[in-house]
């Protein structure tokens, strides 16, 4: 039998972790919350989280940012909005995930080969290049990136779709694609004033 | 203007709607602008255009009325007569050049202690934007221009004296 | 009544039907789309992960697109990019730090975005500016007898959304009633599909789709209807996957669009109906002959 | 200027309060006081701790023996709060209560303001502006109107009917109005209440009877107030009285007619249960109404419905009531005015709409109940005889109560009702008791402040009932698993536990609660009151005013100015009750002496100010062709003052020479 303390002490914070978070636009109803769990109760992929969505908000608040960084949670929200819809003190609990979300993909700390952040990372890199997004090139690298067994296994599936014509392998691009590039940058300079 | 320029503004509340809603405010410790000046009367329809006018010509910056609202005035109908005055007073206030963001009436209830906080504070950014009215300066500019003229005016009409003096001699003379 | 179209990445992908369905019918009732030239991915929730401001910035590029090519509302079909346009819509009001960096990104490129233009779903439009009157002439073949989950998916009506109510939408139920289908009461028609889930957390994702076609079958539905391609794609693509954890559930997801076209008797090969890997087979009777000769 | 100098030499006493350190933290007395004593007129200036104490008031009426003072200057709170207490001291000092002005530093400035060189900055320009303004002052006298003995008591519940016999009690003559049938309210329709289990019907019935029988209150159910005019003391009520087609005085509630309509069935909705039971077009709300009268609803009684002409219906209550002849089906409405000195108002509260909330599928699923409808359902007096029956006929194995529905959220309403917390216990103790079903209580935080509350928490924590703490997301008829094929499934978080449930019942109760009536803001504008922000009418003051309006003369009872439990509402009663009564057996009312006057050598006569008046206050003298001011009917707001094309109007407290200098003073401050 493994055991591991489970006790928090203060060091275990990352004080104004929280502070942080609520300035971020959207975020700032979560000084608000009264813990009812109404998000966890409305939300579709709760049952497959490690911490319930309203245990993140505590964590978050509560200055816990490896634990919220570390947590699946972030990123098994499908972002349904559902949360943000009930919530009774109109916390924006989605916009909030999306936070969350950057903040580990920045910092690094996600569950390693862990797809979705690669998803997003690639999706981003495609867009950034091209534009748009060719879903055939970004399922292909994705599973590559990730488990080529899960690529074999969803074959099937590949093929189903190019039977239906619904993966082309011509990559769609917009012609002035280099203004994406320079749109990014633009934001990012931005960003460092 | 130096930066320490804070503006003045003089506000006329309404007994039973802002007053209270103002003390309301300081209850709930909200915070707002240090700026403002309160002046309590029993109802919105007792400000005297001439109160507003007084304000602004004394070197408030911005005058600020408080009543309550419509349909709920303590004695029934006091702040529509407002709004009638208050409307006019508006236009002339326009014609004189006075910025209208200078001037603002709000509705707010008893219970509005946050809607107190935020009037306050956007109209003194409002009224620090605008910089100062600087009336009384004015008025000291117009009294020396008024010398001025006043002095060419003795001048002329002394100069004009002597010259129908010299033009009537003869008149006088052949009497 | 005119709109400026944007398709975004899926229509031309996954969601390729459902491009193919939505042009004949709009202009079958007249309504004109004109496609944003040389339009970019929205961001879509990936791209949100990533970095808001980014995502923001590529959607606000298409917002000014449009404004430079007409002054049309935008119609994007696809929920993601509906969600994600409104959504930078709203940040670019209410986030002066946001409009700033919107500004600027675009003024790198020499575009600028007024936060004007309203974006639009198609169900909005069909409903609140062509109206069911409009539609109910069009219909030629009946869909009676066709019975429908009408399932809206999450985005298109989350939380955004100003033209149906959050909790229990009927836009979609209001449109295929008019084209004589029956609608099944389904709870959970704006419940989460997974997403992009269903790829990348497969367990998580295949059980949200299992759950909605399987509530879909026992309620008697002979097919769900959408109005979002991921959606389509999720309910559809996987049965295999469904089939392997859960056994068969073989219950066709169709656009809304689709219905509206073989209700208003266009031609089928022009409604992409052949690109659904759980085959739609229902088709409406020919109307009455009387009808025909009073049309002859 | 003139006036200043009639006041001859001014002699101004000013004191500025640290109010411990509710002034003193944000403002630097010392300070102002300092600055004030340089100020015209000033002879002394001090600073001290509390004011309003008895040493801080005597301080006030020592110097004004001692230093000759004949103006009086207090830096404190706010006037609304001690203005009477200064005016008190300033007076016992020997001088005209008018001679004092108070200046609000607290309130208006040490609490709302962070920076404590500006707040210090502004309490100067306040102080300087009220010496500049109480130069001005005049000695004024107080008037004093004469409170009518009689009261009106609105709203039947509770709450109305413990003011009414309360007041009835020490003798007043008092007119009680409910809009329903019959008195009793809310409560009428409870079974047991908390905590103490007994039964609402056997502590209410006998005071509903009391007030029906007592010889000083006039009961006038089935009516509305239309129209309230008037001021404290003298108040002219309309009411109007709803027609209810049987005469009150021949009708002697034996209920011969009821049975022996032409409906051999009942077959109406039935409003006092919620509409689970039926009723017959001529009916009585419930057994123990009071007044003990039936009524018609011409809605669907034949007899209106075919037309009293064309007489189809064979009117069968008409031949069952017979000699009393009490059915009367040309009864019109009618409309009574009374005069009243003093008003209750005790108007109650709404339940909230459950269909506001569609994923709770009230209206959509024919098992989820409101807790209303539950009470009635557990009433031995109720549609089922206290069975506990769903529409569906079965008998629950599995009942949830959600908590909250309605309370505590930002799209609904923000506030928490109160009572749902408690009436939620009481109800799963009853539902246990009558059911033996498994009960689930959800709620967000368990509310149980009151005397024996948590014990009786404590007794259903014993009793067995699950308490989930997490609000429920969703409650659905759509089946996971087998067991829950057929139910009513609510996903919840169990918060304590840390993970997501899906739990299936059979029963829902939603407990909703507490709003303002929906047309509390037409009742607020007829009585002349102010709302909160959530629509509940607005007391005086929060703590030392809880009963009192900003009207004087017009008191609150009961839930219509918050939510609150049976025991708080009587006990409000009781306090609103005792403050009518301190104006009537004073007597009189003091009012401030701010009224208008004409001055009559400078009126032009030219009649602007007549229409303006609300009160009919002005009235034109033909023969000297001037205005003149009846001072008993103005109520000083002086609108006419400031509309007065040749300023020939003054208001007392309000001249313009004491405006004009607070202008000067608050700008003269540099």
């Amino acid at each position: 039998m493994e055991i591991q303390r489970t006790i928090k002490y203060d060091a275990d914070r990352v004080k104004g972790f929280g502070r942080e978070v609520m300035n971020v636009p959207g975020c700032e109803q979560l000084e608000s919350c009264i813990q009812c769990g109404t998000c966890s109760g409305v939300c579709p992929l709760s049952i497959y989280m490690d911490y319930t969505p309203r245990q993140v908000m505590a964590l978050t608040r509560g200055d816990f940012k490896n634990e919220v960084l570390k947590s699946h949670t972030i990123w098994l929200c499908a972002s349904c909005y559902a949360c943000t819809v009930e919530c009774p003190r109109e916390i924006r609990i989605t916009d909030i995930m999306y936070e969350l979300k950057q903040r580990a993909i920045h910092a690094g700390i996600y569950p390693k080969r862990f797809p979705i952040p690669v998803l997003a990372r690639e999706f981003s890199a495609m867009v950034r290049k091209h534009g748009r997004i060719t879903e055939m090139l970004l399922v292909m690298k994705l599973f590559l990136k990730t488990n080529p067994f899960a690529a074999m296994g969803n074959w099937r599936l590949g093929v189903d779709l190019l039977k239906t014509g619904r993966f082309s392998l011509a990559t769609e691009k917009i012609k002035q694609h280099g203004d994406i590039a320079r749109m990014l940058d633009a934001t990012d300079a931005k960003k460092v004033t | 203007m130096n930066k320490e320029w804070k503006p003045r503004i003089v506000a006329f509340f309404c007994n039973w709607c802002t007053y209270t809603a103002a003390d309301l405010a300081g209850v709930s410790r909200l915070k707002y602008a240090a700026n403002i000046r309160v002046i309590r009367l029993m109802c919105s329809g007792r400000v005297d255009p001439q109160f507003i006018l007084d304000a602004l010509s004394k070197g408030a910056d911005g005058v600020l009325i408080g009543g309550c609202h419509p349909g709920d005035c303590h004695y029934v109908e006091g702040n529509y007569k407002l709004l009638r005055r208050f409307q006019m007073l508006k236009r002339m206030l326009k014609d004189l050049g006075i910025e209208e963001q200078r001037v603002r009436l709000e509705w707010i209830s008893a219970a509005e202690g946050e809607k107190v906080k935020r009037v306050v504070n956007e109209m003194v950014g409002q009224v620090q934007k605008l910089g100062p009215l600087g009336i009384p300066q004015k008025f000291e500019e117009w009294d020396k221009e008024m010398e001025h003229f006043a002095t060419q005016v003795a001048e002329k009409d002394a100069a004009c004296a002597c010259a129908c003096a010299e033009r009537d001699k003869p008149a006088l003379a052949t009497a | 009544m005119k709109y400026s179209y944007f398709p975004g990445c899926s229509l031309k992908g996954l969601g390729r039907a459902y491009e193919e369905s939505l042009l004949p019918v709009m202009k079958h009732l007249g309504v004109e789309l004109q496609e944003i030239e040389d339009w970019n991915c929205c961001g879509a929730t990936a791209y949100m992960a990533v970095d808001e401001a980014k995502a923001c910035v590529l959607a606000a590029r298409n917002l000014a697109l449009a404004e430079q090519q007409g002054d049309r509302p935008i119609m994007a079909p696809c929920a993601a990019c509906y969600l994600v346009l409104n959504k930078t819509k709203h940040y670019f009001h209410d986030y002066p730090a946001m409009k700033d960096t919107i500004d600027r990104a675009l003024g790198a490129v020499g575009l600028r975005y007024s936060g004007n233009t309203p974006v639009r779903h198609p169900l909005d439009v069909l409903i609140n500016d062509v109206g069911l009157e409009a539609i109910k002439q069009k219909v030629r073949k009946s869909l009676k007898g066709l019975k429908i989950a009408t399932y809206y998916g999450c985005q298109l009506v989350r939380p955004y959304a100003t033209f149906d109510n959050q909790y229990n939408p009927t836009t979609m139920d209001r449109l295929v009633e008019t084209l004589g289908a029956t609608v099944v009461r389904y709870p959970l028609k704006t419940k989460c599909c997974g997403g992009s889930l269903t790829g990348t957390v497969p367990e998580a994702g295949i059980r949200l789709v299992y759950i909605l076609l399987n509530e879909a079958r026992k309620r008697g539905a002979d097919c769900l209807a959408t109005a979002c391609p991921l959606c389509q794609f999720n309910l559809d693509a996987y049965h295999a996957q469904v089939r392997a954890e859960y056994g068969p559930v073989l219950v066709p997801t169709v656009y809304f669009t689709q219905l509206m076209g073989l209700a208003f008797g266009l031609p089928e090969r022009d409604l992409g109906l052949n690109r659904a890997a759980i085959p739609f087979k229902w088709r409406p009777t020919e109307a009455p002959p009387a009808k025909v000769a009073a049309a002859a | 200027m003139m006036k200043q100098q009639a006041n001859g030499e001014i002699r101004i006493g000013f004191y500025i309060c640290h109010c411990g350190h509710n002034i003193a933290a944000m403002v630097d007395c010392p300070d102002v006081a300092k600055y004030v004593e340089k100020l015209p007129g000033v002879a002394l200036s001090r600073d001290y701790k509390y004011m309003c104490s008895d040493p801080g008031q005597e301080l006030i009426q020592k110097d004004i023996r001692e230093f000759k003072l004949n103006r009086v200057v207090v830096a404190s709170c706010s006037p609304l709060l001690h203005e009477h207490t200064f005016r008190g001291a300033t007076e016992a000092g020997g001088l005209n209560p008018f001679f004092f002005h108070m200046v609000n530093i607290r309130e208006h400035d040490s609490w709302v303001h962070t920076d404590r060189k500006e707040a210090t900055e502004k309490a100067k320009a306040l102080a300087r502006a009220a010496i500049e303004r109480v130069a001005y002052h005049q000695a004024l006298e107080v008037k004093r109107v004469p409170i009518h003995p009689d009261v009106l008591v609105v709203g039947g519940g509770i709450a109305g009917i413990h003011a009414a016999m309360t007041l009835a009690n020490a003798g007043k003559k008092v007119f009680l109005v409910e809009r329903e049938p019959s008195i009793g309210g809310h409560m009428a329709k409870f079974d047991k209440t908390f905590p103490t289990l007994d039964c609402a019907a056997c502590i209410l019935t006998p005071k509903m009877s009391a007030v029906g029988a007592h010889a000083n209150i006039t009961l006038w159910s089935y009516s509305e107030v239309t129209k309230v005019d008037g001021y404290v003391g003298n108040f002219t009520v309309t009411v109007k009285r709803k027609p209810r087609y049987v005469n009150e005085d021949l009708c002697t509630g034996c209920q011969e007619c009821i049975a022996n309509c032409v409906y051999k069935e009942p077959k109406f909705a039935d409003e006092f249960n919620e509409g689970l039971g039926k009723r017959k077009p001529i009916y009585i709300s419930f057994p123990q109404a009071t007044p003990q009268v039936v009524l018609i609803d011409p809605e669907v009684c034949l007899n209106f419905k075919r037309g009293t002409l064309t007489d189809k219906c064979k009117k069968t209550c008409v031949e069952a009531c017979g000699e009393k002849k009490a059915i009367d089906f040309k009864q019109m409405e009618e409309i009574k005015e009374i005069k009243v000195g003093t008003i209750i108002v005790a108007t109650g509260f709404q339940t909230f709409d459950a269909k506001r909330i569609p994923q709770y599928g009230y209206g959509i699923y024919p098992n989820v109940y409101t807790s209303l409808e539950v009470e009635r359902l557990v009433n031995a007096s109720g549609p089922t005889g206290g069975e506990v029956m769903l529409r569906d006929g079965r008998h629950p194995k599995a009942i949830g109560i959600i908590h909250c529905v309605g309370s505590r959220d930002k799209k609904t309403n923000r506030w928490c009702s109160r009572v749902c917390c408690m009436y939620s216990l009481k109800l799963a103790h009853l539902l246990k008791e009558h059911t033996e079903a498994e009960i689930f209580n959800f709620y967000i935080d368990m509310r149980t402040p009151g005397k024996s509350y948590e014990e009786f928490y404590d007794k259903l924590l014993e009793e067995g009932v699950h308490f989930i703490r997490g609000r429920v997301g969703e409650v659905t008829d759509w089946a996971m698993t087998p067991e829950e094929e057929g139910k009513l499934v609510l996903r919840v978080e169990d918060t304590l536990a840390g993970f997501v449930r899906r739990i299936p019942v059979d029963m829902v109760v939603l407990a909703t609660g507490l709003e303002p009536q929906a047309d509390a803001q037409a009742v607020r504008r007829m009585f002349n009151m102010s709302c909160g922000s959530e629509g509940f009418f607005l007391e005086r003051h929060p703590k030392l005013a809880p009963v009192n309006t900003f009207t004087d003369g017009i008191y609150l009872a009961g839930a219509c100015q918050g939510p609150r439990d049976i025991p708080d509402t009587v006990a409000q009663a009781g306090a609103a009750a005792a403050e009518a009564m301190v104006l009537i057996d004073k007597g009189y009312m003091e009012q401030e002496p701010n009224t208008a006057y004409v001055l009559q050598e400078e009126c032009s006569g030219c009649k602007s100010c007549i229409p303006l008046c609300p009160y009919t206050a002005i009235t034109f003298d033909e023969v000297k062709e001037k205005a003149s001011i009846n001072e008993a009917l103005c109520k000083g707001c002086g609108t006419c003052v400031a509309s007065c094309p040749s300023g020939s109007i003054a208001q007392r407290l309000f001249e313009d020479d004491e405006v004009f200098s607070e202008i000067k003073g608050v700008l003269a401050y540099e």
